[in-house]
């Protein structure tokens, strides 16, 4: 199994979120977070002094799938996300070694 | 001069005037009591009616998202500025200009105050002062501003919006307001408008309806013909502006007496409280039929449009009256925002309703219950509410369409989803404060 | 008529009755100078109480989590409504029935306002007019429910709490109200209450605590036989409604001395900025012992404790007594929270404290303190306070278990944990901002 | 007493005086009719100073961070009530000592007023009763120290700040304020200041400089010689409370007047509301101009410097003096907010450009603009304004330097940096919201 | 070691924090997330609108643990953590390679 | 490539963005966590009742890093964000098998 963990644009998380139900994902985890890359941040200004607030609020999915869902997982992130400017976001793939579902002590795949 | 409620003022005013015919043996003449009374009344009235401004601003900050709020601020602290030195410089002297043909006057630049002998001229009205009469009526004024203001929100650019208000405030509102108020045509037909359901809140709601779709709606709102719902940021606010509306209504209404008869002025205020208290039954149980949940935004809105509901004839009525104007504006509203919703209007704070839609049940409301009832009257109030609507939407039109070939209108589809607070001010309203994820999407 | 007060009043009145006999004599007579002044400021006491409204919901608000707000305001919307209609309906003709037996009096349905040739009758009080009589009476009706609204907070069904209200209001309230105010029996052996100690804070604070118990402590706020504190979400917002209600008392008791009599009316105000100010260094000196750390959401307890507290006496007191019965009612209410707490009684805003004990607290002190201080007003205090409060406890109880047997008083748990807005209203009251997770579980 | 004053009150109380008199042939004498609508005239005006603190409050907290909320709150909380006491037992007497050497006298402690067999005087002063002044004054002495509070913000321990307080307003305010209001050297040498551009808001205004100089900037608000904005946490609380501030200065100004006098009260208002509507104006130009995005924390500085710079000739100006007055007001604040913050004073709210910036321009423009300008009045304007400057600056300094060296200051950098709401309290101010790393770092 | 990272319900953290000292687990760290699955979301309306909320809020921990411990810690957790109805969460695991504590710079196992 | 997450003190964050900045490192994710430690929490009184909050406000910083980078990238974070005091935080490793910039899809070590 691998977790798919990806930093997207707010906006586009309901695209997203539908794109992976679409291809069967049932689950996910959304956490605002916030991003710092080539993406410029924005100038403030407060009483006269500009200043420039570097990083940018993104929100991060986290998604376990099973390993043969990977691919078409990616691309469903990739192409939904994706508005072509700087700042879109990345995706990062990590090993799973377990998962269990509370509720019902599943692990493995079975507690997708 | 709100001239109909002279004949009941003369009465009072002449009782008033006896003392100060006394007083005119007296050594060295100063302001007759009654005079002085009135004017505390009234100061007090205007302090009620500044802080609506207040009402205005957390009400419609409380309606929309956190990522507007500062341009909300910004806006609704320039309309009282604007709005009281258009007022003073222009605004005044359209709306009261004296004798004139019924349709267009003007007194002169500025504020031409009449004197006696150097001195402000007290016999100038025995209600209140030049300068007492000035600030009630600056702070009416800027009303009309703020109604507008709330239809337009979360996509307007501040300086577009910053200049229509000027023209609104400084012409349309003082010239159309000079037709009923300052004693023209509309004046002299009978028509009847007490506080302002259409002089003010039906003027302002025009302006909301042609700006709201003018600019269309905010990304979002619509999307492939279903109604998203964008709710507001901040309840309490939202509920603090209420109340503080509520409060402003007794010096909006309560002031329109234009004096202090003790007799007119507590009748108008209980009116005013009755229908406030019906309109948010009327909301509640409207909105909890509906939706099966009781919904707060709309109860508010229903407070305001029992409010508004009342305003036209709120001297006019008795207590059954005012339960009946207020109870059905409760409901009207709820129904209106859900109607107006759905023809994909889209008005973030229910200004239409309120306003405009309530103004008009108002103004209406005067030819159906109260002393005034009757068929002629209410003919007489259908055609005054429709003159005010054409000619307000008319000059909103022109003003809103000058504005956008000029300088644009909308703000950018990026600042728009980045929000107005870091576009136009570069600032956030609440920069400690984590915001959520639906701050920015619908989708959390 | 808070009638232990004419006498004082005769004598302003007689005064004011000169210039308004001399107004006889003119052509068209009016109501008189001296009824216009002290219309006026019953009309600024009466708006001064209504805002006490947006106090009590911005405090209650202020001091619970912001799962419930929306609930919260929604009930703080709907009392002020509810109160007003029934007052207007019922209340008022239960409270001044005019001639009575002292225990049970209706004057009828609706306003059976006085008239004098179809006109207001404004020699009706020399004070105010009628209709200025029904709403500062009827903000003050109001209040006792609101009372009851922050005890009960975070867990009450709302539609039980409203038809509780309303019942309290409506009848409960007024009904007890004229033992005193409407010349009842309690009112002939010499009980004073001047603006409220009693028949509003205590009846309010009765009503309180009889729901607190009835509906048990919220979940997870006694566990194992352990406090666990529930912190309020937003101290700005408890602070506002604080000062607000400070704002407010100026009309409760400045409006209590029922006309604008210079020395009477300018004393009271004194004295209860006195006690005001003393509350909040009273309960400052003993959270600061107790807690070594300074706790605001007591201090602001305390600042109402001290009002409370001089309510009963607010026309009979120096500056000094002021003073101390101020500091000790800020004193008695942070030990009366913690005692309660320790009762596992569960009062999420301290109301019990503050408007039973120091409603309690301000009665006796008109036995103790100031211009009546005697052993046998001591007795006669102590006697209208246990009065009302058996009789209010009563009524609590048996409307309580009505409600209970019928339409339930308690949300499910489910709806108690995930929050009563959502439960209730389906709306959030900050739809943008990150709640944490201390909102959902005390562990964070 | 304000005395120039005097002269234009004479006509008015005059004038009043007739049916006084007239009512003193009438059986049991009250007060007169006169004495009764000043009376009410003066009090609203009270209620509206002492709403004030809670803008106050609101804008203060609303300019820092939300880990500093509780503790602004509950020192905004504890400042009019300390203040109220202080004023009670000392500042009174100090201030308004009768006759006396111009520059200090004493008329005793508590309050020892006047009274008539028995009962207080009411021919005391025909404006109003001697509780009505103390209590006007005393909403005013408090002031004083919360201007103080606003620069001090996020780093002065609380009881060091509540020490001072006291002292401050017990002392330093009336005293410097009986040599001109309580008829002192400076109001003989013909010392104009309506209202208290100097003697209350620049006194409060070097009380804030100097604690802001001896305290030194907030921790990480210049690093490295570099200013990083520290913004604050609600834009809506801060402009809530502007609006406050201005509802209150309707009373602050209108009330000074202190009589009802029409022409006089009325024109005051509205010299005051140009001059608040200017100063937004003013600062809103500016804002935009310097920086581009027209800054709502500015514009808010500007409405408030707009009313201080009126405060010392609202009763002297035209409107055109009115406007321009506020306008250039609403400039210098938004210059002045830069240099200060370049001069690495750290001044959280702005309250040294606000109070002590604008309130020198405000007592030099009785100099310059309106019926006193003049070469010989802008000289005596310098002087005054340079002696309440020299006393005010030292005997802040002293009492900072004491409580320095007894109490301490500053809190530790660890509580800081953590809070004082926290540190001082254990209390957060929304510990239901969560906050962002922002709250805590300048990073995110 | 072993990163242990759960979705547990809010109202769980007491009881699990507690479960997982009492096994000797000395340190986590909780974020604030919104989770969707096949727990169904709330229904909220906003002026006459009816609308889905879809991601509900949970609570994450992250808990580093040494190898030998994780199978407790697992345990612990969905035991603690279970109310039997869907959307009690997850737990993940993921293989750490490394730790170090900041303070002391002690790395691996040292610096649980 | 391996994902280097780091628990630091707010305070701190300024500081270890630049540090790793100068290292080259041109991105990151911030997150706001709650941390729970040998550091201890601290007390809070309401309305006379004291309790001691348990969770510390911590900030997670998250850095993809080639994996000759990560010594680099780790001495870094523990240098800057070390205060030398209870509740410094903590560095966690994890192997990353794949990024995937958004905007671009290129893959790997190009994407970071
Ligand atoms: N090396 C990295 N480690 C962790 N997160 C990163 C890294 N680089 C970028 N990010 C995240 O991805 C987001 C987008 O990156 P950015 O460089 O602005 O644009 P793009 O991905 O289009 O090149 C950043 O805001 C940040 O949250
Ligand atoms: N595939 C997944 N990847 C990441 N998180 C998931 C996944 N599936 C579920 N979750 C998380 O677990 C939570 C509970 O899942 P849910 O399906 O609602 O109930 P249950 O675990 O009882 O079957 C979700 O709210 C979500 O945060
Ligand atoms: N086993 C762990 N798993 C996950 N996070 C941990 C663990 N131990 C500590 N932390 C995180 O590191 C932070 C600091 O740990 P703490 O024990 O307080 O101090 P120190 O790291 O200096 O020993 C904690 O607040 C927590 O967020």
């Amino acid at each position: 199994m691998k977790m798919v963990s990806a930093i997207i644009k707010h906006f586009k998380l309901d695209e997203v979120r539908d794109a992976l139900n679409k291809i069967g994902v049932q689950g996910m985890t959304a956490i605002e977070v916030k991003g710092f890359g080539r993406q410029k941040g924005h100038m403030e200004v407060y009483r006269g002094v500009e200043y420039e607030v570097k990083f940018l609020p993104k929100v991060k999915i986290e998604v376990a799938v099973p390993g043969n869902k990977l691919d078409d997982v990616i691309r469903a992130i990739q192409e939904k996300a994706k508005t072509g400017e700087i700042g879109d976001g990345k995706i990062f793939v990590y090993d799973l070694e377990d998962v269990v579902r509370i509720r019902t002590g599943e692990r493995g795949e079975e507690a997708l | 001069m709100k001239s109909k409620l002279i004949i009941k003022l003369m009465l009072f005013l002449m009782a008033l005037a006896v003392p100060a015919f006394a007083e005119e043996a007296a050594p060295a003449a100063g302001p007759s009591l009654g005079l002085t009374i009135s004017n505390v009344w009234m100061m007090v009235a205007t302090f009620l009616v500044f802080i609506m401004h207040l009402g205005f601003a957390s009400l419609e900050a409380g309606l929309t998202r956190s990522k507007n709020t500062v341009n909300i601020l910004f806006k609704n602290t320039l309309i009282p500025a604007i709005g009281l030195l258009t007022y003073a410089w222009l605004g005044f002297s359209l709306m009261y200009p004296g004798e004139f043909n019924g349709i267009f006057g003007f007194a002169g630049f500025g504020l031409p105050f009449p004197t006696v002998a150097g001195a402000l001229d007290l016999a100038y009205n025995e209600g209140y002062t030049y300068w007492t009469d000035f600030l009630f009526q600056g702070m009416f004024a800027a009303t009309a501003a703020t109604i507008v203001s709330g239809a337009v929100a979360e996509r307007i650019k501040l300086n577009s919006f910053l200049v229509f208000s000027a023209i609104f405030v400084g012409l349309v509102y003082p010239i159309t307001g000079s037709w009923k108020w300052g004693g023209g045509w509309l004046d002299s037909m009978g028509f009847y408008d007490f506080a302002g359901s259409t002089l003010v809140h039906s003027v302002g709601g025009w302006g909301a309806l042609i700006g709201a779709i003018m600019l269309g709606a905010r990304k979002g709102k619509y999307v492939n013909g279903k109604i998203k719902p964008i709710p507001g940021h901040s309840m309490p606010l939202a509920t603090i502006g209420v109340f503080l509306l509520w409060l402003g209504w007794f010096g909006f209404n309560g002031g329109s007496v234009l004096s202090a008869d003790p007799a007119l002025v507590s009748l108008t205020l209980v009116t005013t409280c009755i229908a406030a208290a019906a309109g948010i039954v009327g909301a509640m149980i409207t909105t909890w039929i509906i939706s099966k949940k009781p919904d707060l935004s709309m109860v508010l809105n229903g407070c305001l449009a029992g409010l508004v509901g009342i305003t036209a004839g709120a001297d006019q009525m008795g207590l059954g009256s005012s339960f009946w104007i207020g109870l059905i504006a409760g409901g009207l509203v709820v129904v209106s925002v859900m109607a107006i919703d759905r023809l994909k209007i889209d008005d973030p704070v229910g200004a239409i309703s309120v306003h405009l839609v309530c103004g008009i049940w108002g103004t209406l409301a005067v030819g159906l219950f109260g002393a005034m009832a009757g068929l002629k009257q209410f003919g007489i109030q259908l055609l005054g509410a429709g003159a005010y609507g054409i000619t307000t939407a008319v000059a909103a039109t022109v003003i809103f369409s000058v504005v956008k070939a000029t300088m644009g209108l909308r703000v950018s589809e990026e600042e728009e989803v980045e929000g107005l607070d870091l576009g136009e001010h570069g600032l956030e309203a609440y920069p400690d404060l984590a915001l959520r994820p639906a701050a920015k999407s619908s989708a959390l």
